[in-house]
């Protein structure tokens, strides 16, 4: 029996895409590397290394390390800045036909402002994710991220200071994801990214110093799969946003398992260093996948775990 | 890519060479071949653990189709590798990495290899001795013990003139390869250093050595720098190591990947 | 060159253990499997699977299953009742020489007082480590743990029924556990219990339900090891009592690493399941450690990464 | 206990035959010997993932040295198994559960096998035809076309009489083995089934048919029951299925992995 071949598009809010698959920030850099690999055109989206508005240097090395199914980071946000990305980076990714979702931060409220103004008059931004949740930064990141009214703040003035599609990344360190995500919504929110990585550290036993300078590290990788599930079924029945899910994936089995938790969209992160071509491979199993189950629309398996 | 193990054999204890084929194995994305100091990234077996690609050198290009790497093992990723027979699959990715730099005008190039850290430079020296005969190389090969100075052989077929010393005088002189370095460029350098460079590659208290050793003699040190690697093509910035920025007179955070592994050792902040 | 066997000795507050290793709560039932395998007097001590006031059922199956480097359990609790515990299960444990850890939880602070009274009465029982971070039942359970005045409660109501010495196993699931083991220190715990099990979940992509039948469980193994060893590396710093460390303990060289952490003693879970000689194998490593690097004593070691 | 594995062939696609050794494998911790419907926890690999280790019957027990297993390529943990070759090293756990009851009286065994579930009624057969000649054994092998039929040759060698059944008729009958069994029972019920005895293993719709099938007809059916493990030894209470506690009439969990993995068909909450 020859079936139809499935639609993959989805949308995040006000975004359609293509297909439901995303890179995540920080795992693809601005695209160039891979673009080697495969054309940037076949993803649904692909979203930058988190932006500030100076460029910074990151943390010291070593900055990442392996362990069980996962790798702990801390690379401490070293990036270009905002205006060097406007000018040298943009341009590259506005070639291919795919969605541009520029992921930003700020050490202030002030910061996370600028950054997005400067942003939303670029061209060939299509939405803003808000990073409020690395774990490998002092200022910013995650304090913003388990703090509910810093985390309704800093969304609000993201949305005041853009029209684009403001996505907000939240933090899994928290006890309870729900009312952040409840918050972002009421600051205005189109959609949520979850998860970010967990907090981590490891130690190696020789040199009895920590296998990372900067102590912890963010955890990603298969090994916080089951966690990012949870995380994302758990919002997706209490809060009305759409879903950009990650955390682990590595296939398309595993894409599939974050929609059908409730993720409108995925993305691959730690799957791109390991495959460079993850992320289509993980768009034609999702094909796959619908058209084994006589699905004819991705859309369909949002959400749709029977529990 | 897939590629197939064609031989994986222990040369002693730990230490293994391993042969590996796929069609276009030998060149890069864009065509070009792969070049001394360029890296591979492979990941074994099928599981989420080891969950990340292991850098290997090149060692030896055998043919745009095969490639050979020489390894210890040091870990869980080695050591699964080590269990590979041949018609195995293993997936690898590149050749990756800037490899050794032979700036125009190089006409004496010393080659300074302690332990595993040989695996690149029989790359290089092959290189030389083949394409490059306008540029004589002078090998140093130190090791802990007899079995750890490796290459030297082969070094010698290719006509290299190859020194060596081992830490318990198993072999060649009794003490650090770097010593023998010093005086050889002490013998030496009567007849002027202007066309010498030193390639090294080695465990870092060797790299620090050669390179002070070169600056005091005012020789171009090229070496090889190891870190931890996520992605090995330059997206994640995780194997940065720090850098001096000439242009503004401060270190800057580099990547092994892909803007090495090969540095100016004049420029590591070590 | 011969050097003197190294001191295996260590002690959680008042409990003196004549070696580190422990085995955890609810993976290593009441020592009775096990003891084929092994002579259970080797070990530094034994915490038995929690024991509520009356027996409990559990959740319905299935209720494990496999994760990358990890695994979701939602057992539910299952035990025989402390009353049947103390009849038919601690004769047994008693004939070993090594302490004995009862763990145990309530759906209430009442519940929790009177198992630790009817404990603290009963003959071979060492110390008793309260449970009030279960992922995996409704009422109790997490619900205290993610709580800090009900964790100070619990811990207050235990310590008053009881003059052994107290552990309070906390919850991992918080956005900071510090505040969590400092309360449970005012309320008179004399060590710490890190980690429980992290929530999570897994879904079958073919059958699209979640894989265990209580939809989320708590995962334990090496994937969560990077997890613990930040959290006790954290609340070793900041608060003053001793850590019994666990999550993803596999073999000696984990072990170390959770007391260059912070842990006073570890505790082998899930690695029991994958290694019935597991702890033996740790106790063993430890030693070894101890020997090559010249440390004549187990408790130098605690805390002493270089961070 | 570190076992080694002897042979290790794929029967046909996805199916295979391992032959591990190690001393003492085919006796317990007490010295009784390895009994059918028992099973071992096997973990292959040095890696944490996968983690747990994974249940297989004993198929045939060789000696007190030596067992094989008979398993299906289900996923990550048996592509691994399926890749080890003689002389490679596995991890064995086992004998386990307790296996089969032969109750007193027992004259006429009827095993029921469908697909890999095949692998315990072998060894049953193995004991009954080998050291329990005054019973007489029935085979019904069902499976979803002709190579799924697994063991039937083996059970006609050792003198069992044995029925066979496809789905796509493609051996034996067309149609579910339960139906042939339901034929048999039925032809040969009046000569009485005192005495008789139902062994099960295989998919789950076809252990609830044969359960059904004997309820009716009154025979005992012993079912071996699967179950996700993690300790395979009683410890974690993972492996529960929910069973029928005559004392108190209400169901009860028990744990396939020691208070199984064999079960009364009637005490089972299907
Ligand atoms: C550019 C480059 C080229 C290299 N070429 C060779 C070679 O030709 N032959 C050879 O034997 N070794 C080489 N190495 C080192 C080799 O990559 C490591 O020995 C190997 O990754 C260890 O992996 P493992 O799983 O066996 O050890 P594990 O200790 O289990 O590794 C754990 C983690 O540490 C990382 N790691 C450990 N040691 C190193 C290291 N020295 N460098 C980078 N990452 C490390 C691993 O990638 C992994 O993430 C090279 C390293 C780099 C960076
Ligand atoms: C008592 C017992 C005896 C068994 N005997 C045999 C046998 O002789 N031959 C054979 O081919 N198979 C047998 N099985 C089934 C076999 O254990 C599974 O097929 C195997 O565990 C699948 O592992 P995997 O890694 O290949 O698959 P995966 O799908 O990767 O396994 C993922 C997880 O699910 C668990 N799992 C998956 N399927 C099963 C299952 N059917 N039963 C229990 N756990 C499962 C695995 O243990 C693992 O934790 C038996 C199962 C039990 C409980
Ligand atoms: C090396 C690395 C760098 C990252 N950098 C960022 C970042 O700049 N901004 C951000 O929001 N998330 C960052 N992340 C988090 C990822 O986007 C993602 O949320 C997380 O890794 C979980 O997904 P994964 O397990 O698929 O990798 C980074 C992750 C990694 C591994
Ligand atoms: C099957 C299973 C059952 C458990 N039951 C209990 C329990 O009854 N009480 C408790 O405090 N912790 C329980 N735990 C948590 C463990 O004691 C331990 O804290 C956790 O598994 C992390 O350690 P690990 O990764 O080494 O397993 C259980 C864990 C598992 C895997
Ligand atoms: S390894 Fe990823 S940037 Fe170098
Ligand atoms: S598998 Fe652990 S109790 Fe059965």
């Amino acid at each position: 029996m020859v079936k139809a071949k499935p639609s993959l598009e989805v949308s995040i809010g006000p975004l359609a895409l293509k297909n439901p698959v995303i890179t995540a920030s920080g795992t693809f850099g601005y695209g160039e590397e891979y673009s080697k690999y495969f054309d940037l055109s076949l993803l649904g989206g692909i979203t930058t290394k988190g932006l500030s508005l100076k460029p910074m240097q990151g943390n010291p090395p070593p900055r990442i390390c392996e362990t069980p199914s996962g790798m702990l980071n801390a690379i401490g946000l070293q990036n270009v800045g905002v205006d060097n990305f406007i000018e040298h980076k943009l341009p590259f990714l506005a070639q291919f036909d795919t969605k541009v979702i520029v992921n930003i931060f700020g050490n202030t409220v002030e910061e996370y402002e600028a950054v997005t103004a400067r942003l939303d008059k670029a061209k060939g931004v299509h939405a803003i994710e808000v990073n409020i949740s690395c774990p490998n930064v002092k200022k910013g990141g995650m304090a913003f991220g388990t703090d509910l009214d810093s985390t309704y703040e800093v969304i609000k003035a993201v949305r005041n200071a853009t029209s684009l599609p403001v996505i907000a990344k939240l933090s899994p360190n928290v006890t309870d994801v729900v009312p952040f995500a409840d918050r972002a919504a009421h600051a205005g929110a189109d959609a949520l990214s979850l998860i970010n990585t967990l907090l981590g550290m490891a130690i190696d036993i020789r040199s009895r110093k920590p296998k990372i300078a900067n102590i912890t590290g963010g955890l990603s990788g298969p090994a916080i799969k089951p966690v990012a599930v949870r995380i994302i079924w758990q919002v997706y029945r209490a809060v009305g946003l759409p879903i950009i899910g990650m955390g682990g994936i590595m296939d398309a089995s595993d894409a599939v398992e974050f929609m059908l938790a409730g993720a409108a969209a995925v993305a691959a992160g730690t799957a791109n260093f390991v495959n460079p071509l993850a992320p289509v491979e993980i768009i034609a199993g999702i094909e796959r996948y619908l058209i084994e189950n006589g699905i004819d629309h991705a859309r369909h398996i949002i959400g749709q775990v029977q529990a | 890519m897939i590629a197939r193990i064609k031989k994986n054999e222990e040369l002693f204890s730990g230490y293994f060479l391993v042969d590996v084929e796929a069609e276009g194995i030998g060149r890069d994305k864009t065509g070009r071949s792969a070049s001394p100091g360029q890296f591979y990234m492979l990941k074994v077996g099928l599981s989420t653990d080891p969950l990340l690609r292991r850098p290997l050198s090149l060692h030896r290009k055998l043919s745009d189709d095969s490639v050979r790497f020489l390894y210890r093992q040091a870990g869980r990723g080695t050591a699964l590798l080590s269990r590979l027979i041949p018609g195995d699959e293993v997936d690898v990715l590149g050749p990756l990495g800037n490899g050794f730099p032979i700036p125009a005008g190089i006409k004496h190039a010393l080659i300074v290899g302690g332990g595993i850290g040989i695996a690149p430079l029989m790359a290089l020296a092959d290189y030389v001795s083949g394409e490059r005969k306008d540029i004589t190389a002078v090998a140093f090969i130190g090791g802990r013990s007899r079995e750890y100075v490796l290459g030297a052989e082969e070094f010698r077929e290719k006509g290299i003139e190859t020194f060596m010393a081992t830490e318990d005088g198993s072999l060649g002189t009794m003490g650090l390869i770097t010593h023998i370095l010093d005086e050889y460029i002490n013998e030496h350098k009567h007849k002027g250093t202007g066309g010498w460079a030193i390639y090294s590659c080695g465990p870092h208290p060797m790299l620090i050595s050669v390179a002070a050793l070169a600056k005091k003699h005012g020789i171009k040190n090229y070496t090889s720098m190891e870190s931890n690697m996520a992605c090995g093509i330059g997206a994640c910035m995780g194997c940065v190591i720090s850098v001096l920025d000439r242009e503004h007179g401060s270190s800057i955070y580099k990547k092994v990947c892909d803007d090495g592994p090969v540095f100016d050792a004049e420029d590591v902040v070590w």
